[in-house]
Formats: C-alpha cells, sequence, structure tokens
C-alpha cells in the first residue's frame, strides 16, 4: 500500500459536488451522473441473477435435485436467463462505462440527445420493476428463449408480464443506441478523425449498430408473441397455420446479435487496457477497428446457428453454419491483435491488467468452443446440453464479466475520484479466474457425455462432474462479492486519485478526477494518434 | 464418473472424429495463446531489460497470413460438418419405420408389427431404422447421446431422425427441448438388441394386431368405408369418393391444378383438412376429422390405407 | 423556391401513376406465386418519397448511411429469413414403401 | 440574428451542428422503425408461404376501395407538408400553418376512414379471428392468419398515425407562436420526416393486405 499522505485533492468541485439533492440526481441530464444511476441499477440486478444462478447450482449437487418441484427449478433458471440477459449483459458496459467515457473520449461535453439518456434509465428502471412483479407473483417456466407453443398456450407462468417488461427494456437499449451513434458521428472534438478516435470508441460503434437494428425486430416478435398467448391468433401455432420455427426466426435474428452487444464492449474495454498496462501502441489499429464494423454487420447473417436441429431446412443450415465460421473470424484476429500488442511492451499487472489478459485467455477458449456447435456435424450431437452452456458462459461470463471488471477498476479513479486498494483488486482477479474455471469447465465434459441443459435431475453417472461445478460457483460468488466490497470501500476510504493514475493516453485522463460537470474548460484539440505511447525511460508508476 | 461416451451407431465414431479434430485445433489455438500470453508477460515484464528493439509498424502481412489461414480451417471444418449433417437428415430408402409420438412428458413408441412402447424403444442392431416423429401439444426433441443424434419433434409435421445401430445395449433417450414442468422427466431407454433377440421380443409382445389392421377397424369405426368402399376400392358405396386402394405413394391431380405425391402427410392432410387437397373432378363433401383422431389412430389408419396400395392387381 | 414546388408536385402524379399501375396490376390472373410481383411499384413509390419529400439527399452523410443500413438490414431479415420456408423439404416418404 | 449567435445546446458547437444531428437522429430512429415493420413483414411472408390459398381468400374479402383512398389521402397529405416545409425554408409562416392544418385535416380523414368506417364494417362482417370467424373450413386457417396481420399491422400503423397527428399539431401550435424562421425550422423537418415515413410504412401495407390476395 502506498504511503498513505493523503493529498487533498485539489479538485474539490466536480460533477459529484454539482447538486446534492434527490432531484438533481434523478432528473440529472448529465452523462456522468446517469452512468451511476445506470452502475447501481445493473449491481442490483446482477444480484438477482447471480442468487438464481447460486439456487441452479445449489440445486444440481445431488442427481434427483435438491430443490422439490422441478416447477420451481424452470422459473429459477428462466429468472436467471431474462434478468442475466436483459437486465445486466446488455446494458452493463456501454451504459455505464460507455455512458461516462464516451464524451469524455470525443472531448464533448455530452452526449448529442441528454434527455433521450435520461428516459433510457427511467425506461430501464420501469422495465426493471415490471420484470421484479412478473418474478415475484410466480415467473416464468419456458426459459428465456420463451420458444412456442410452450410460452403461449401450454406454460401456465406470468409471460405476458414478462414479455411487457422486456419490451420496455428493449427501448431503453435502442435510446442508448441511437445516442452513441449520433454522438460519435456528430460530437467529435476538432482534430479528431476517425483513425484517432480510441478502439473503445468503434467497440461501442458496432455495438450500437447492433442495438438500433436488432432491437425493434425483439419488439414486434414480443408483440406478436403477446397476442398469440392473448387471443391465441395462431402466428405460432400449427393448428391454426401458424409456424412455430416462425418464433424461432424473429427471437434468433436479436438475439444473436445481442450476444454481440455484449461481448463488443468487452473488447473495447481490452483494447483500451492491453496498450495502457503494455506501454506499447495497439498492434494493427485498423484492423481491429474493422474487425468490430465486420463483426456488427455479419453477427446479422448467422441465427439460424441456434436452430439447426429445429426443424428449419438443411440447406439453410448449411448457409448459416458457412456464415457462423466467417462471423468467427474477426474475434481470432482481434486476440492475436492483443497479443501482438503485449509482444515488446513494458507490460504492468496492476488489477485491470490481470482482468484483462483473464479476458483474453477465457474468451479464446468460449471462442472456440463457438467453432463446435458451428459445425453442423457436431452441433447435432452438442447442442441443447451443457456445452452450449458451458460455451455461452465461458463467452459472456468468462468474456463480458471480467471486461466490465477490468474496466470498472482501469476508469474507477476517473468515475469516483478514488484509487480501488490494488492488492485487493489482483487477489480478485485470479479468484474469479479460478472458481470460473472450475465452475465451467467440467460441463464441457458433462456436455460431451450428453447431460441436457435445463434439466431438473439427471442421471447419477453426471454427479461428480455437477458437484465439482457446484463447488466454482461457491468460489464464483466471493469471487464476486469481493469487488463489491473493495470498492465501495474505498469511496470512501481510498486514496485520492490523480488525474491520469497510469500514465494512459485518451483525453478523459486529461481532465480531472473525478471531472468537472462539463467534462473539458475548453473543448481539446487533437493532434497525436491515440496510443502514443513513447517508450518509458522512468515508469510512473505508483510505487 | 466415466468421461467416454459408448460410440452405439455407425455415424458415431463420425462425430466423434468431427469432435476430436475440433478438440486438438482448439488445445493447438489455446496453448499458442496462452503460451504467447505468458511468454510476454514473463519477458516483456516492466522491470526486465531486454531489448525491445524496433517495434513493427507494417501489420497488414502478418494479419492477412493468420486470417487467411484461420479461414482455410475453419471452410475445411465447415465442409466435414455440412457432409456428416447431410449424411444424418437423409435416410436410406430401405430404412425400417418407426413411428414416434411425444406427448407432453412421456415418449410414445408404434412399432409398424402393432407392438406399442412408452417411453422405451427396442431396436434391432444392423440396419438402419428411421424414426418417423410427431407431437401432440409441444416441441419436444428426441435426443440419444450415445447415438450422437437429436431432431426436434414439432406439432403438426412429422420430423424424420435415422440411424444404424451398432453395439446392443440400454442407451439413454433425453427430451432435450424444455416443454415444460415435467421436461427432466421425459426421459427413456433405447434397447439395442441383435436381429434375433428382436424377433423374440416382438413375438412376445403378444399378438396385438398389426398397425395396418387396427387400422381396418378404425377405417369402419369412422365411417370412412362408408364412402370409401370396404376395401376402400368403392365397392357398394353410394356417394362418389376417391379410390384408396393403390393410392399410396401415385402421384394426385389436386383440384387446384398442383400434382403431389400421396405420401404420409397429404393423407394426413386428407383426414384432417380435406378441403385444401380436394382431388380433381370430386365434390369437397368429405367431413374434416381434425380433433375427433389422435395421433396414433390417425397413424394407424394410415398403415392401413398404405397396406392397401399392395393390394392393387397389378 | 418554384423548381422545388414542381418537383414536389410531379412527384405527388408519379406516385399517383405508380398507385395505379399496382392497383391495376392486382386484377390480372397471376399465379399465386407470381403476385409478390405487384410489389414491384411499391419499391420505386418508397423510393420516390424517400428521396423527394423526405429530401434523404439533404442533411449530413450519415443520413444517407442510416437510409442504406436499414434497407440492408431488412434484405438481410427477409432474404435469409425466406430461405428456410423456401427450401424446407416437407417430409415425404420416398417410396420404397410401395415395393 | 446570425447562424452563430442562434441558442443551441450547450455541447453543440452551433445551431447547424444541432439540427444537422437532430435530422441524423430521426433517421436513425426511422431505420429502427423499418426494422420493426420488417418482422411483420416476414411473418406476412411465412403465413402466406404456409396457406397461400386461405391467406388470399381472406385479402379478397378486405375493403379495396377505403384502402385505396386512404393510400390517396396519405401520398397527398406527404406532399401538402413537404409543400409547408419548403414555405417555411422561404419564410412564409402563413403558408406553412396552413400546409400543416391541411395536412393534419388529412391525417385525422385516414383514421376516420380507416377505424372508423372500415374496421367497423370488418367487425360487422366478422372477420375479427375471434371465435365466430366467417370464413372456416380448410380456407378458415389461412384467412384467420391474413386478418391477423391485418388487424395487427393496421392497428400498430394507426399508433403511429396518432403519433404523427400529435407531432403536427405540436408544429402548428409552434408555428403560431412564430417560434420558426426560416434559419430555424428543424422540428419541422424532422416531423416531416417521421409523417412521410409512416406514409411509405402504409404504401407497403397497402400492397401487402389489398393487393397481393386480389387476383382471381
Amino acid at each position: 500500500m502506498s504511503a498513505t499522505t493523503i493529498e487533498t485533492s485539489e479538485y474539490a468541485t466536480s460533477y459529484l459536488t454539482d447538486g446534492f439533492t434527490l432531484r438533481s440526481w434523478l432528473l440529472t441530464t448529465d452523462h456522468k451522473r446517469i452512468a451511476l444511476l445506470y452502475l447501481g441499477s445493473i449491481t442490483f440486478f446482477f444480484f438477482i441473477g447471480g442468487a438464481a444462478a447460486a439456487l441452479i447450482r445449489y440445486n444440481l449437487i445431488v442427481p434427483e435435485g435438491m430443490i422439490a418441484s422441478a416447477e420451481t427449478y424452470n422459473r429459477i433458471f428462466t429468472m436467471h436467463g431474462v434478468v442475466m440477459v436483459w437486465f445486466f449483459l446488455i446494458p452493463a458496459v456501454p451504459v455505464t462505462l460507455g455512458n461516462f467515457v464516451v464524451p469524455l473520449m470525443l472531448g464533448a461535453r455530452d452526449l448529442a440527445f441528454p434527455k433521450l439518456n435520461l428516459i433510457s434509465w427511467y425506461l430501464f428502471i420501469i422495465a426493471g420493476m415490471v420484470v421484479v412483479y412478473s418474478l415475484f407473483v410466480g415467473g416464468v417456466d419456458t426459459g428465456w428463449t420463451f420458444y412456442t407453443p410452450l410460452s403461449s398456450e401450454y406454460s401456465n407462468g406470468h409471460v405476458v408480464a414478462t414479455v411487457v417488461a422486456i419490451f420496455i427494456a428493449g427501448f431503453s437499449s435502442i435510446a442508448t443506441g441511437l445516442n452513441f451513434i449520433v454522438t460519435i458521428h456528430r460530437l467529435r472534438a476538432p482534430g479528431m478523425t476517425w483513425y484517432k478516435m480510441p478502439v473503445f470508441l468503434w467497440s461501442l460503434y458496432a455495438t450500437s449498430v447492433i442495438l438500433v437494428l436488432a432491437t425493434p425486430v425483439l419488439a414486434m416478435t414480443l408483440i406478436l408473441l403477446g397476442f398469440e398467448r392473448i387471443f391465441r391468433v395462431g402466428v405460432f401455432d400449427p393448428a391454426l397455420g401458424g409456424d412455430p420455427l416462425l418464433f424461432q426466426h424473429l427471437f434468433w435474428f436479436y438475439s444473436h446479435p445481442a450476444v454481440y452487444v455484449m461481448i463488443l464492449p468487452g473488447f473495447g474495454v481490452v483494447s483500451e487496457i492491453i496498450p495502457a498496462f503494455s506501454r506499447k501502441r495497439i498492434f494493427g489499429y485498423n484492423f481491429i477497428v474493422w474487425c468490430s464494423i465486420s463483426i456488427a454487420v455479419i453477427s446479422f447473417l448467422v441465427w439460424g446457428h441456434h436452430m439447426f436441429v429445429a426443424g428449419t431446412s438443411i440447406y439453410s443450415a448449411m448457409v448459416f453454419s458457412i456464415l457462423s465460421y466467417l462471423v468467427a473470424v474477426p474475434s481470432a484476429i482481434k486476440v492475436f491483435n492483443w497479443l501482438g500488442t503485449m509482444h515488446k511492451g513494458y507490460i504492468r499487472f496492476d488489477a485491470p491488467m490481470l482482468y484483462a489478459l483473464g479476458f483474453i485467455g477465457l474468451f479464446t477458449i468460449g471462442g472456440l468452443t463457438g467453432l463446435f456447435v458451428a459445425a453442423l456435424g457436431a452441433d447435432v450431437h452438442l447442442t441443447q446440453t451443457y456445452f452450449v452452456v458451458a460455451h455461452f458462459h465461458y463467452v459472456m461470463v468468462g468474456g463480458m464479466v471480467s471486461a466490465f471488471f477490468a474496466g470498472l477498476h482501469y476508469w474507477w479513479p476517473k468515475i469516483t475520484g478514488r484509487m480501488y486498494p490494488e492488492m485487493w483488486g489482483r487477489l480478485g482477479a485470479l479468484i474469479i479466474f479460478i472458481g470460473f474455471n472450475l465452475t465451467f469447465f467440467p460441463q464441457f465434459i458433462l456436455g460431451y457425455l450428453g447431460m441436457p441443459r435445463r434439466y431438473h435431475s439427471y442421471p447419477p453417472e453426471f454427479e461428480v462432474l455437477n458437484v465439482l461445478s457446484s463447488a466454482g460457483a461457491t468460489i464464483l460468488a466471493v469471487a464476486y462479492l469481493l469487488p463489491l466490497a473493495y470498492l465501495t470501500w474505498s469511496l470512501l476510504y481510498g486514496e485520492r486519485a490523480p488525474a491520469n493514475p497510469w500514465g494512459a493516453t485518451g483525453l478523459e485522463w486529461q481532465t480531472q478526477s473525478p471531472p468537472l460537470t462539463e467534462n473539458f474548460d475548453e473543448t481539446p484539440i487533437v493532434t497525436d494518434p491515440p496510443y502514443n505511447y513513447p517508450p518509458p525511460e522512468v515508469v510512473p508508476h505508483r510505487v | 464418473m466415466r468421461l467416454w461416451l459408448t460410440q452405439a451407431t455407425t455415424s458415431a465414431p463420425e462425430v466423434d472424429y468431427l469432435i476430436l479434430a475440433l478438440l486438438l485445433i482448439s488445445c493447438a489455438v489455446l496453448a499458442l495463446v496462452f503460451g504467447l500470453m505468458l511468454l510476454y508477460m514473463v519477458k516483456y515484464r516492466a522491470g526486465s531489460g531486454v531489448d525491445r528493439g524496433a517495434l513493427a509498424n507494417k501489420t497488414w502481412r502478418l494479419e492477412t497470413g493468420w486470417t487467411v489461414a484461420t479461414l482455410v480451417a475453419f471452410f475445411g471444418l465447415f465442409v466435414w460438418g455440412a457432409d456428416l449433417y447431410l449424411r444424418l437428415f437423409q435416410p436410406p430408402p430401405d430404412a425400417m419405420k418407426i413411428y414416434v409420438i411425444g406427448k407432453q412428458w412421456m415418449w410414445k413408441v408404434e412399432h409398424s408389427g402393432g407392438q406399442s412402447e412408452i417411453n422405451a424403444l427396442h431396436l434391432p442392431i444392423g440396419r438402419p431404422i428411421e424414426l418417423v416423429m410427431t407431437s401432440e401439444d409441444v416441441i419436444h426433441d428426441f435426443s440419444v447421446p450415445a447415438f450422437r443424434i437429436k431432431h426436434d419433434v414439432l406439432p403438426g409435421r412429422y420430423e424424420m431422425l435415422w440411424f444404424q445401430a451398432v453395439t446392443p445395449g440400454t442407451y439413454h433417450l433425453f427430451c432435450t427441448q424444455l416443454c415444460g414442468t415435467g421436461h427432466a422427466q421425459m426421459t427413456g431407454e433405447i434397447v439395442a438388441m441383435t436381429a434375433p433377440e428382436y424377433q423374440k421380443w416382438l413375438e412376445q409382445q403378444g399378438a396385438s394386431e398389426t398397425l395396418a389392421a387396427a387400422g381396418k377397424t378404425l377405417f369402419m369405426r369412422n365411417g370412412c368405408s362408408g364412402c370409401h368402399g370396404v376395401g376402400g376400392n368403392q365397392a357398394g358405396s353410394a356417394v362418389r369418393a376417391p379410390a384408396l386402394a393403390g393410392l399410396y405413394g401415385s402421384a394426385v391431380a389436386l383440384a387446384d391444378g398442383t400434382v403431389v405425391t400421396a405420401d404420409d402427410r397429404y393423407i394426413r392432410d386428407c383426414i384432417l383438412l380435406p378441403a385444401t387437397q380436394r382431388v380433381a373432378g370430386y365434390q369437397p363433401v368429405m367431413p374434416s376429422f381434425a380433433g375427433q383422431i389422435s395421433e396414433d389412430d390417425l397413424l394407424k389408419i394410415i398403415a392401413y390405407i398404405k397396406s392397401l396400395a399392395t393390394v392393387r392387381p397389378s | 423556391m418554384t423548381a422545388h414546388f414542381r418537383n414536389l408536385l410531379v412527384t405527388w402524379v408519379l406516385l399517383l401513376v405508380l398507385l395505379a399501375a399496382e392497383f391495376g396490376a392486382s386484377f390480372l390472373p397471376l399465379a399465386r406465386s407470381a403476385r409478390p410481383l405487384i410489389l414491384i411499384p411499391v419499391v420505386l413509390m418508397v423510393a420516390a418519397v424517400g428521396t423527394m419529400f423526405m429530401q434523404v439527399g439533404r442533411g449530413p452523410t450519415i443520413v444517407r448511411l442510416f437510409a442504406v443500413a436499414a434497407l440492408l438490414w431488412l434484405s438481410a431479415l427477409l432474404g435469409l429469413g425466406i430461405l428456410d420456408p423456401m427450401t424446407r423439404i416437407e417430409y415425404h416418404v420416398q417410396d420404397a414403401s410401395r415395393k | 440574428m446570425s447562424e452563430t449567435s442562434l441558442p443551441h445546446g450547450f455541447q453543440y458547437s452551433n445551431a447547424g451542428h444541432q439540427s444537422g444531428t437532430a435530422i441524423s437522429g430521426m433517421w436513425l430512429f426511422l431505420a429502427t422503425e423499418v426494422l420493426f415493420f420488417g418482422a411483420i413483414i416476414l411473418s406476412w411472408i411465412y403465413c402466406r408461404h404456409w396457406n397461400p390459398a386461405g391467406f388470399d381468400a381472406g385479402a379478397q374479402k378486405t375493403q379495396l376501395a377505403i384502402g385505396t383512398i386512404n393510400t390517396v389521402i396519405l401520398l397527398t397529405s406527404s406532399l401538402v407538408y413537404s409543400a409547408g416545409l419548403a414555405f417555411i425554408e422561404a419564410g412564409n409562416r402563413r403558408r406553412l400553418i396552413q400546409c400543416c392544418v391541411i395536412t393534419w385535416a388529412l391525417g385525422f380523414s385516414f383514421l376516420i376512414l380507416k377505424f372508423g368506417l372500415e374496421y367497423y364494417k370488418d367487425f360487422s362482417a366478422n372477420l375479427f379471428p375471434g371465435s365466430d370467424f366467417a370464413i372456416n373450413g380448410a380456407l378458415g386457417g389461412g384467412a384467420r392468419l391474413f386478418y391477423v396481420f391485418y388487424f395487427v399491422s393496421t392497428a400498430l400503423h394507426g399508433i403511429h398515425m396518432i403519433g404523427g397527428l400529435v407531432l403536427v399539431g405540436w408544429i402548428i401550435l409552434r408555428a403560431r407562436r412564430d417560434e420558426f424562421t426560416p434559419l430555424y425550422f428543424t422540428p419541422v423537418a424532422v416531423v416531416g420526416l417521421y409523417w412521410s415515413f409512416v406514409d411509405v410504412v402504409w404504401i407497403v401495407l397497402y400492397a401487402l393486405i389489398y393487393l397481393v390476395g386480389r387476383g382471381s
């Protein structure tokens, strides 16, 4: 721990001290305050989803299921899916770190439409309240995928209430995406051309393109599902001439790009942290940047790989398989470029860097197992089993959540003006890596052996691997509570943060931390290219 | 705890080779990524004085190199997977048909000899077997991990699945598409037996009449014979209705000008939605039996009409 | 400014002509699968309203970028979406059973 | 007032910057609406593909006359509003208000024809896909699906029309308070984009509902 000389920060005034009334927070249009409001809300939902995950792993300790009724188990994993996907993973980085950092990185005073930004938060909160209501009055037992005719006719859960909640949350995503795209296009600081922008902005731009163009299709799908469930109209009901596969097509047209909404901001955060802690320009800036854009485009063409055994035509399955392999190439390029950045760098192992390195490792495993389920022949055996569960948890939890924590630690000094405790941060990163692998690696083996997903009870020969996985889950739970503890601690007792604790490039580090309400005294002029790290003679590294 | 799944069908080893190849490629790439990462973490850590030398700024040669390599590898994997997929879902013509009906939380199996089973499927090894599957309510999924095969079972449609069992034994059957409360109980046993054992099992299943015979009684009871005649050849029927003898598999000209082959789906649609399949030159007088005939009775009637096809005096 | 008004009027007349064209085309005895050909005038009308009334040509370049993106994504949704039902083989039993 | 001294949001460098951003923002919102209605068009394709006969049977029972008149009304309203926009750019505020009032009247008459007359006729011929649906038997399934598509899409389009009427009304109020000048008319342009887009949606829906199933 550094010498505890409490330098009184000369930045007494900042956006945090610009009004203490509840009204100044709840009616703020300052992108930084809205980012903090969002940070609180998604942390709340992260722990609801996390509690459901704990119950799932608790249930699977014994083959016949610890929780008595399968009905309850179905509702628990549906809650885990719905809350985690729409109320944590999709908003996480864009609305918290993105909202805070995008105007700062652009050298702008605020987003293009500040009032729309506040509306987006209120839509998120209303949606959150409706989903919490629907969970507490009984929840849904259809899984977060809501396949018809189970969700439209045979389920006795609160499908319509949950569908309304997701419908409203969708508009919150569209508002955020629209705000980011227009801001990145129109509010760049003078001198900041597209190739002088940090990669984080490019990946948030790609994420917003997906948010804005995919979510409307989900909105219409949910309207049709609501009609089908209330009026039994037959759009998805084969007895009346409808086609249940139409629902799956419309659902996955949104939901596959949505998983890229979850991972692309993670790419952006890691592309900021690796150069900063390797003191070296990013390797292949143009390739990484255009990889993000190509992921945003191709991700709309691959949704059919979720339906290889669903009864769609085998020829359309082949088209979707080749396109799914195509979308994997940009992610592979990004991983090699991060490694290229570390090559011949001056690597420091602060907490954000450890989370980012964990991200690269776990995301690579997740990405590679994606190749298993993109190959048609292998997918017939592996789909709908724990192999797929492990695949998407490696990408979403191993990738996205690690990147979210990396970004949170990286920009924590800028957001709160306080430094987090370094040793605790590194410890947290290590425990997450260990706990995560112990939880989800056994599930690959379970998946190959054929254990189906969403099963309340399972044959006894899968028990040992499930117990191993549940043990890992307890470590993971501790690993997630740790940052909550020491980051909250740092709010009060953390060391005051200087303007640029990591010596990183980027406009957000050229203003005070925490920044003023209008971010910059006068709009900065951008001259040199991004990540212009001179090889450090003296390393401005805190002792 | 065993880490290896028996390969019980002819296609199982092929799926396993593909998964093994994917595993090897993944391990190679992982070794490269983790290796490079650890190497750089040690060699280029902040304190190490190792010479960094000139930084390569022309990166696109390296980038296009590994991108092309990845594309070629991926295309190879795609072709391998697609070829296997096509073979998995195109049955040989001489496959033995077994009918499977998924119902909320149980599997009903109908053998063409009339034997029916609940949550169990006895089948002979050594010959291709084709499962013709449908569901009576929600979407289920007939999945046998040991056979490396699964397929969703949709209501209102026939879905098909084929395999050729190799090693006798008892294997798990799972429903792998969430279908409500009893989804986890909707499991069963697939018993693969040698041909003689299978014959013995068929006999001791009791002389319950074959599907076709059961279909004949249903054909009478539901009044089909009233119009289509007792043997389906219009004998002694007051109303003019298409002859059913020799119908199965033949081409039928419909009233709206299209020509369809009379297969399972066509006959099923005629029974449930007769007006949509009106035969050219006949009045649409046939009533719809939708909702009156259950799925397994429907299979019996279709089996009976299929048996009329061979009775034709060729 | 009168040139602009003249353009607006010409566009309006063009739209009515296209409307009449597709209205008439709908009475032709086309085969059921060929009926979507009636939608060609629709594409022209949408283009006319887009360029003349909504003036997609004016304003910053990203306006045209968003318009093209919307059409591209729509064609991806409809194009790949049609692929499945068009090529889905209704399961039919080979005529082996008649042997 | 010169361009630079016009009031503009504190995060914009000048008014032109802000108005260009507002127009781009609206175009992006219209892109989301294109995808929103795209999903209902995909369901039209699926439902028609699986039961073409029934689907077209249902389409033949629609009120072609009212639909065609409504299309002409909307095309005209889009013309009149664009003229209004051109007038305010030339500084003629009075003409803008007149054009907006005509547009509002045309839009309102569309809704009256649509929900007042046509829906009334459909309900009285019990074409609403409820229990006593008019067409049953074999074509029933397809016809019922057509009317599901018909009611869902026209209802959603109607809601967008009502939104459009509110916006045009808001423009009329602001124009009467003399807020628009040849240098500042961004809201008029933005509402014009929305109005013409709702007209585009109706052009597509009109063909899918009334024309494709019309043949013999």
